[in-house]
């Protein structure tokens, strides 16, 4: 540090991000408040439905004649209308969902990046995916993944490929956006003056720039990607039964919601502390992203 | 744990220091002080501890006084001001001292008061009227709510805003008191916050760099209207400062701050004359200068850089880079004490005891090996360059903006070809067209034998050329360490792998810097040391000539002749041609064979360096020559030709003579000379040797001063 | 330095503001009016007057007025009426509707109906037999929807008079007469064209069609010229289509709705279990039979039969109110085979023991369903008992269109189905399209199948007609090409203050409803 | 204005024709046949083969397509497969519902959005930011869906003061209709007022550092002014970008909403529409709701230059 002279007292405004390994900087965002609650939510959520076969050998589907059964020992949130425990139907429903999102998001965040980034090899390109991306965006709610769903069928790979090709307009547009400022900035001039080839500087200079409100998109996104599954479910699109995922859960629950309230709060407060820890994450890692 | 036992020490020396410093100020009575400033500490906490920007800094300001404070980055002078107002921003906090407003103590005051205060008896002006002003409301309404939040009515203010737009110079204001502030060019918004802080006919103006922002001949009209401000209306100024020469031109008195101390301070022409502090003395030693021929003798510099106020050094905190540093000094802060002349105080251990400071010596710059032939390097050939940006339409093409239009200029190697003019004049598009960011519209670039544009030649061009941006920082990639960064630039290049590492270090090291810093990132890095990086990026291609866009103006002044000697040094040592682009004249004087001078797009003076400043041949490169400020307490009463207006958008430039608009010796001033309108001036030779774009060239160097 | 508040009490005083006008305007409360409509309670007297607002699932459909279709469940009899009435309750009491008597001949194949007079059609123009004639006529149109074209196709319909009309027919009409007229309502010649697109509709029911928005709402007021005097009580009915469940759930909670139909039983139940307000109410009788046309080892169709434990079905989808008898006919009607019932009880070991002699332990069931909450439920049952005697079910749940376009073009493979039991055996062997010859949807046909049915359909007298099913019973047992699994009249809920909620074939009669004092 | 306005005509008809062709396909891939629908479940093969002919679905696929485009030019919007009425009265019935829905909300979002955001941002209070970040954060979370169903819980069942199921036209009866219109508009803004609420935050903060701020407190403004004058309406952009994002998604995505709280509303016609294969319903709503998408950018853009002289004038 010989000096960071007019960082201190003269400058307030410069958001540019500081330098440094990338994963320090992440790392730095999980060690904020925000970051930390983010980081125990998911490691709990993530371990709970990763060992899911292990605490609940019998898996989700063990029916019985009791059904709907209020809170006990044996069944701590009681069981549903086939007898099945639901806090067990429960953790498994959040794997579902973790399997969806952690796939998908990514997917969309890749495919989405390449089509807005496709302006750096070729400026129709990138105009005409920019409009593809536009037309996207401008279906109404949940009415393109609804369509996708009924295109493929109802299941798990409907509502990955609904989650995936909802959030290519989000990183598709965040990418360009990263793309034409960075195409600007005076490290990339100075890579081209020097005659650094197009890809290098794409891979060197523009995409790690690029990368950070990206990620920070797409832990928005996870949480977007939860509603799409739970709205999906709603209107009766979502995953195939016996399966359970959070979204078909709370869409059934909410028929028992006087007679057995545990049925909508377990699957409920699941997908709030998830779609909660994604938003923290998406908090702290912007956050890390845009401190000075 | 230096930080903290610095500190305390610190602390303990500035108490007495308040004590004693009493100075000459305070002798006067008190009612002849408007403002007092004693033992004024404003600390920073941060997450590395606790910073003290402003240290124990005492001063005065009489009414009717220009105080001048000078410092570099980090010296605390931004903060003095805001401490007086008490706008530091949190984290910051003002610890001790005392503000003394015309007897009361700012600092003790109710947060009702101190509105009451602001504005109506000091205000403020801000470095970059770009940002200063809101862009969503209108000027009038800004200047007007000055008045209404003290208590006027809406009518009265308007009124009143009318009114100070008028005395700020602004024409036709009853038009422009509703126009927003983007609809102003910088020189003008600078105006309107001048106007909002003279609104309610402040005592104490607080102008913080109000012109560092600005070009040149606007430089001049802002510091003329200050000056006219103070003599009609009486109104005090204390003038945050980087450059001296401002100081020398405008103030009455001036405080040298370094490391967040008042290190001296006193009336101007005392300090100017005789400083009695090395740092002081090393600075107005280190800038180029104008009027001097410095022509073959590197600059003399003041070694390392400004000290980081979160770290400084213990004792004097010019210690480390002091030429005449003793122990003492590492062990004392020394005490801020009058000296010989009255009202002259200086904080110096050595300078105390009477020991006079030696002239800086200067290292005879290294002999220049372009003997024999020169060949040219790069050779451009009636150049236009379009920077309309919008997208074709569907149905028409965009009006071209021609930022450069039909120049043709040559460099060879070992030379240097500085190129002048303001901001908006089209000089770094032109050499960003050279280096191939931006891309011709008609002409020619020709680099060595290739041609700028085709196949062959764009390798040629990068291999011979190679471009330093103006902000080092903005040029580095902060994601990659300076070995990666260097690297890249070896790699295409085509140096081997293996090689790399030891041509990175031999880049470095030619450049002045260690091989500890290869991997660290940018941020780790002073301005200076980045400026460094990005010289040594441009050699890595090994290339004969290097388009430096204004290398030196982002950087402190203690910083500049560091790097504009590396430069010389490097040019000679390597043979490079450079084409120096830079708006301050004296940078360029210092570093260049031949000098061109920008305006609007086009070229209006070309020549020798010596001929260009001694005998200016166009209006345009005379005015700019009479604006640039000199650090020099005698230059104070040159005469200057003080340029109204601003420069007209290349979208629309003036028909015939473009700079006919603002010229002294053109249509505004001599209706007769319809010529100006009609036909543009071609380039062509004066008797004086160079080339000048004037139907009038030489008339008004000729006749010395305006008319 | 620390209070900012104005902007903030700003805000938050034009949110109170607003809140303010808003009550200020609604002084009249959304919740008291939903309320006062319903608050009654207790129960005798029939009263005058009243609106009754009929939630239902799926939202009217008038190009279905030939068909019993839930989707018009609760408006279509309240404006079309058929000449005969036939309750859900009674299969074999056929009741008079526009027909005041018929006399079928002793072979069975013609029939004599005596027409009401004095009805007319909401146009005001007079009921005659012509108008009948007409109706047939444009049920047997290739284009409309029609659950009875089949037998319809083998009639002859004559006006032998102006308010009599003689059916001959090719096969006898002793078991068929009454459910297919009950499904047939008289529509009006004049205004038939605008039943298409629903702009007129105008039969001669108790209520006239004041408005219909097309996938929402239609809206009954009360026909002053209808033929019962006194008839209807109500002055109103909202028919309404809230298509989530929990909406119409919170619409009858919330005192919006009276009557409600399309919820599944366990929604129906959670409304009415312990409550005064609301009483579940049996709407038409349908059956729950699993096709299983791509499993090829009848050993196999047999384990599934015993593999799936219906009565669990029964009672965690039906709430317990159906009967699980495995025989896809009604248990009223004088034909039941009840030596039969209960081939397929729930024996699991049974059903593991014939897969593992047919060797097909692990073997894939696909299984198609259409996408409605009860039909998923009861696949989940399904797919657990038929993993657990070692099968492995797959499932493919499609939307509507998909759905029927596939069965009907045989390409369903397993499927879950879910029909009306609407008659006779033979009425089911001629019309039910899992079980009739021509146009099924079942893919298993064999000669002997085709032989035994057709024995049903031409039976004359109640004994042959009782073997013939026997017969066919058993074939069909042995085959296992189906399993009924369930048999349970729709739900549907009513408030206990509504009294008189009818339900005949095509849906509810609303001209004797009443709200009580 | 208009200028601007009519140069962006050939990009948002570029998109519309693209739109109208993804919105003409997109159904006609979903497998099964909405004659299928318009026959019921017990129909034989050859009733649906009548059906189709008479509903026209025989033709060529790309004359279809040009009739519908045709249609749409000369005011027909077609007609519906399912309930064979012309598309435009299908819509007209839902119009106003979907409208109230998102005017409402539209409204409560503005309203919760940005002074939950000024809240966040101009609050010096320690604790009362923690609270404000707290809630937004929460509300963040939170799918509309659930905040519907505690809505409906905690007033349609707990304290029974408003209606949770069906509607009123707040034109009919406005008294009325605004209290069927509360709980679901509430359900539709506050998850999505959260986002709104969070972009006004971090622009206010970030405001707040501009040197323009500090010329105003140099002059001596009040705290209260420089949050009002200075710092907010800097800081409304883009809020007003997201708040036109949105606003397209109110009018024609409100499906779930719309189910919940038993409004008949566009979001369900379209998800009906979408289950029941009635094609030409389809097409018209996504094509209808692109184009009112890109409305609301234009709109979002406008409102941007009313907001900022920079954009308006420069």
């Amino acid at each position: 540090m010989e000096d960071t002279a007019h960082q201190v007292p003269e400058t307030g405004r410069s958001r540019r991000p500081r330098g440094g390994g990338a994963w320090s900087r992440y790392a730095s965002a999980l060690r904020t408040p925000k970051g930390m609650a983010a980081a125990i939510l998911l490691v709990v959520l993530i371990g709970g439905a990763l060992l899911a076969p292990v605490i609940f050998p019998g898996g989700y589907d063990q029916q019985a004649r009791g059904a709907l059964q209020g809170p006990s020992g044996a069944h701590p949130l009681g069981t549903d209308e086939f007898g099945r425990d639901i806090l067990v139907r429960t953790v498994y429903g959040l794997r579902t969902d973790l399997s969806l999102i952690l796939t998908a998001v990514p997917v969309s965040l890749v495919i989405g990046t390449l089509l807005g980034l496709a302006g750096y090899v070729s400026k129709p390109l990138g105009a005409v995916f920019q409009r593809v991306l536009d037309i996207i965006l401008g279906f109404p709610g949940l009415i393109l993944g609804i369509m996708i769903v009924l295109v493929i069928g109802t299941g798990w790979l409907a509502l990955f490929l609904a989650i995936a090709v909802a959030g290519l307009p989000g990183f598709g547009r965040m990418a360009r956006g990263g793309l034409l400022s960075e195409e600007q900035r005076e490290y990339v001039l100075a890579a081209r003056v020097l005659g650094v080839k197009r890809s290098t500087i794409m891979v060197r200079h523009i995409l790690p720039n690029v990368v950070d409100p990206l990620l920070v998109q797409a832990s928005v996104f996870m949480v977007i990607a939860i509603f799409i599954e739970a709205g999906l479910s709603i209107v009766g699109l979502g995953i195939n039964p016996p399966n359970p995922s959070l979204g078909a859960m709370l869409n059934v629950g909410a028929r028992y919601v006087q007679t057995l309230p545990s049925y909508v709060i377990g699957p409920g407060v699941m997908l709030l502390l998830l779609a909660l820890a994604f938003t923290l994450l998406s908090d702290a890692l912007n956050q890390a992203a845009t401190r000075r | 744990m230096t930080l903290s036992s610095n500190d305390t020490g610190a602390t303990a020396v500035g108490t007495t220091a308040a004590g004693t410093t009493d100075g000459p100020a305070t002798n006067d009575a008190a009612t002849d002080v408007l403002l007092d400033v004693r033992g004024l500490t404003t600390e920073f906490h941060t997450a590395e501890g606790v910073v003290r920007a402003v240290n124990d800094v005492s001063f005065s300001v009489r009414p009717g006084q220009i105080l001048g404070i000078v410092g570099e980055s980090g010296s605390g002078k931004s903060v003095t001001a805001r401490s007086i107002l008490r706008m530091v921003r949190p984290p910051g906090r003002t610890t001790a001292g005392e503000v003394r407003y015309r007897g009361t103590d700012l600092l003790t005051l109710g947060d009702k008061e101190m509105r009451d205060l602001r504005g109506r008896e000091i205000a403020m002006v801000f470095q970059d009227p770009q940002s200063a002003l809101n862009p969503v409301m209108t000027v009038g309404d800004q200047i007007a709510e000055a008045l209404i939040v003290h208590g006027a009515d809406k009518k009265k203010a308007r009124e009143r805003a009318r009114e100070l737009l008028g005395q700020v110079g602004i024409p036709d204001v009853d038009r422009r008191l509703d126009d927003y502030p983007h609809q102003f060019s910088g020189g003008m918004r600078q105006r309107v916050v001048i106007a909002v802080a003279l609104a309610s006919k402040p005592s104490l103006l607080l102008a913080d760099e109000p012109t560092t922002a600005l070009d040149v001949t606007i430089q001049a009209q802002i510091l003329r209207l200050l000056a006219e401000l103070r003599d009609q209306l009486g109104i005090a100024v204390v003038m945050i400062t980087h450059d001296m020469g401002v100081v020398a031109e405008m103030c009455d008195e001036v405080v040298v701050m370094y490391g967040g101390r008042v290190m001296e301070r006193g009336p101007v022409d005392v300090i100017f004359g005789n400083p009695q502090l090395p740092y002081t003395a090393d600075l107005l030693a280190a800038m180029p200068r104008l009027d001097d021929v410095a022509q073959g003798r590197s600059l003399p510099a003041i070694p390392g850089s400004p000290p980081d106020p979160a770290n400084l050094p213990p004792g004097c905190p010019f210690q480390p880079r002091c030429r005449m540093a003793e122990d003492v000094c590492s062990q004392q802060v020394p005490e801020l004490l009058p000296r010989v002349e009255s009202g002259h105080l200086a904080a110096c251990h050595v300078t105390q005891r009477g020991t006079p400071i030696p002239p800086l010596v200067t290292a005879a710059a290294a002999d220049r090996v372009h003997g024999g032939e020169a060949r040219p390097l790069l050779q451009i050939t009636n150049l236009r360059v379009d920077v309309s940006n919008e997208s074709r339409g569907l149905f028409r093409r965009p009006e071209p903006v021609y930022a450069v239009d039909d120049v043709s200029l040559t460099v060879r190697s070992g030379e240097t070809l500085g190129l002048v003019g303001e901001s908006g004049c089209g000089k770094s598009t032109l050499a960003r067209t050279i280096v191939g960011i931006n891309q011709p519209a008609s002409g020619t670039i020709q680099v060595g034998d290739h041609v700028v544009g085709d196949k062959s030649g764009g390798d040629a061009v990068r291999r011979t050329v190679q471009y330093v941006f103006q902000d080092p920082y903005a040029s580095l990639n902060p994601r990659r360490t300076i070995r990666q960064s260097l690297e890249e630039a070896l790699a295409v290049r085509g140096v081997p792998p293996r090689e790399r590492d030891a041509e990175a270090r031999a880049l470095l090291e030619r450049v002045g810097l260690a091989e500890r810093h290869l991997d660290r990132y940018p941020h780790a890095f002073s301005g200076g040391q980045r400026q460094r990086v990005g010289i040594a990026r441009a050699l890595a291609a090994d290339p004969k000539l290097l388009v430096l866009d204004e290398p030196v103006s982002a950087l402190d002044v203690s910083i500049q002749a560091q790097i504009i000697n590396l430069l010389e040094s490097l040019r000679d040592e390597l043979d490079l041609g450079y084409l120096f682009i830079a708006h301050d004249l004296s940078v360029v004087r210092h570093l260049s064979d031949r000098v061109v001078v920008m305006y609007l797009g086009s070229f209006v003076e070309v020549g020798d360096a010596e001929a260009v400043y001694s005998n200016p041949q166009h209006p345009y490169t005379a005015a700019l020559l009479a604006s640039s400020p000199i650090p020099d307490t005698a230059e104070k009463n040159r005469e200057r030709i003080v340029l109204g207006g601003d420069l007209p958008s290349p979208k629309n430039p003036p028909s015939g003579c473009r700079f006919r608009t603002r010229c002294p010796i053109g249509p505004l001033h001599h209706p007769e000379r319809t010529i100006c309108i009609e036909q543009a001036p071609a380039l062509e030779q004066t008797e004086t040797g160079q080339l000048a774009a004037c139907h009038f060239a030489g008339e008004l160097s000729r006749a010395g001063a305006l008319p | 330095m620390r209070k900012s508040t104005t902007p903030r009490r700003r805000q938050a005083g034009v949110a109170v503001v607003a809140l303010a006008s808003l009550l200020a305007a609604g002084c009249s409360s959304a919740v008291n009016q939903a309320e006062e409509a319903t608050a009654s309670g207790g129960s005798g007297e029939c009263q005058q007057g009243g609106t009754v607002v009929a939630a239902n699932s799926s939202a009217p459909e008038v190009s279905r007025v030939f068909a019993q279709s839930a989707t018009n469940l609760l408006w279509v009899r309240a404006v079309f009426e058929p000449l005969i009435n036939v309750s859900t309750a009674a299969l074999d009491d056929p009741q008079p509707a526009l027909a005041t008597e018929w006399e079928i001949s002793d072979d069975g194949l013609s029939a004599v109906l005596q027409l009401r007079e004095g009805v007319t059609f909401h146009s005001g123009r007079a009921f005659t037999a012509d108008d009948v004639v007409f109706t047939i006529q444009q049920a047997l149109d290739p284009a409309t929807v029609s659950d009875v074209k089949a037998i319809l196709a083998g009639w002859e319909v004559e006006a032998t008079g102006e308010h009599e009309v003689t059916i001959t027919s090719a096969t006898p009409l002793t078991d068929t007469l009454a459910s297919t007229l009950a499904l047939t309502p008289i529509v009006d010649s004049e205004s038939y064209a605008g039943l298409a697109d629903g702009s007129q509709l105008v039969g001669t029911g108790p209520f006239t069609v004041e408005s219909y928005t097309p996938g929402a709402d239609i809206v009954l007021a009360k026909n002053t010229d209808y033929w019962q005097d006194g008839l209807p009580y109500l002055d109103r009915i909202e028919s309404t289509t809230i298509g989530d469940s929990t909406a119409q759930v919170s619409s009858l909670r919330s005192g919006r709705a009276q009557l409600s139909s399309g919820l599944t039983v366990q929604d129906a139940l959670s409304v009415t279990e312990g409550s005064p307000q609301f009483e579940l109410l049996d709407t038409i009788n349908g059956t729950y039979p699993i096709i299983l046309d791509a499993v090829e080892d009848q050993r196999v169709r047999q384990a599934i039969g015993y593999a799936i434990d219906k009565d669990r079905i029964n009672e965690q989808v039906f709430g317990g109110r159906g009967t699980t008898d495995g025989l896809y006919w009604a248990a009223a009607s004088d034909t039941y085979p009840e030596d039969l019932a209960g081939a397929y009880d729930y024996d699991p070991e049974q059903a593991r023991q014939l897969i593992e002699e047919a060797g097909a332990a692990g073997t894939e069931v696909p299984i198609t369903i259409i996408n409605l909450p009860v039909i998923a439920a009861e696949y989940e049952i399904i797919a657990n008992n038929l993993t657990e005697v070692g099968l492995t079910p797959s499932l493919t749940a499609l939307a509507p269109p998909d759905y029927q376009q596939r069965l009907s073009a045989g390409t369903g493979g397993n499927f879950l189905s879910l029909r009306g039991l609407n008659g006779s055996p033979s009425f089911l062997l001629q019309t039910n399209a899992d079980l009739r010859l021509e146009g099924a949807h079942r893919q298993f046909d064999t000669p002997e199948y085709t032989e035994l049915a057709t024995a049903v359909i031409e039976a004359t007298s109640p004994e042959e007609s009782a073997e013939a099913v026997y017969e066919l019973t058993e074939y069909m047992n042995e085959q296992a090409f189906l399993h009924s699994l369930v048999t349970a009249p729709g739900a549907a809920v009513q408030a206990t203050d509504l009294q008189d909620v009818d339900v005949v074939l095509g849906g509810w009669v609303p001209a004797a409803t009443c709200y009580t004092e | 204005m208009t200028r601007f306005l009519i140069r962006r005509i050939p990009s948002v008809a570029l998109v519309l024709v693209a739109t109208s062709v993804i919105a003409f396909l997109l159904p006609r891939l979903v497998p099964g046949d909405p004659a299928a629908v318009v026959a019921g479940p017990d129909a034989s093969a050859e009733t649906i083969a009548a059906i189709r002919t008479e509903l026209g679905l025989d033709r060529p696929l790309v004359s279809q397509y040009f009739d519908w485009i045709g249609g749409l030019f000369t005011g027909d919007l077609g007609q519906s497969l399912r309930f064979n009425r012309p598309v435009s009265e299908l819509i007209g019935d839902r119009l106003v519902s979907t409208l109230e829905l998102a005017l409402l909300s539209g409204v409560l979002l503005i309203v919760f959005g940005i002074g939950l955001g000024i809240l966040a941002g101009s609050t010096r209070s320690r604790w009362a930011r923690v609270l404000v970040e707290g809630t937004n954060t929460g509300l963040l979370a939170a799918p509309p869906f659930l905040v519907g169903l505690l809505l409906i819980l905690l007033f349609g069942v707990a304290f029974r003061v408003l209606p949770t199921s069906g509607e009123v036209a707040v034109l009919d009866d406005p008294g009325i209709g605004i209290q069927y219109l509360i709980l679901p508009a509430l359900a539709l803004a506050l998850p999505m007022s959260a986002g709104v609420a969070r972009l006004v935050q971090t622009r206010m903060l970030a405001v707040r550092q501009e040197d323009f701020i500090d010329l105003a407190v140099s002059k001596g403004v009040p705290p209260r002014r420089i949050d009002v004058r200075h710092v907010l309406r800097n800081s409304l952009g883009p809020a007003v970008v997201a708040i036109g994002i949105r606003f397209g998604d109110l009018l024609a995505g409100a499906v779930v909403i719309e189910a919940i709280f038993a409004r008949n509303g566009l979001g369900q016609l379209a998800v009906s529409g979408a289950q029941s294969a009635d094609y030409t319903v389809v097409q018209v709503l996504i094509v209808g709701a692109v184009f009112i998408a890109v409305i609301g950018q234009l709109l979002t853009e406008v409102v941007l230059a009313a907001l900022d002289p920079r954009v308006r004038l420069g």
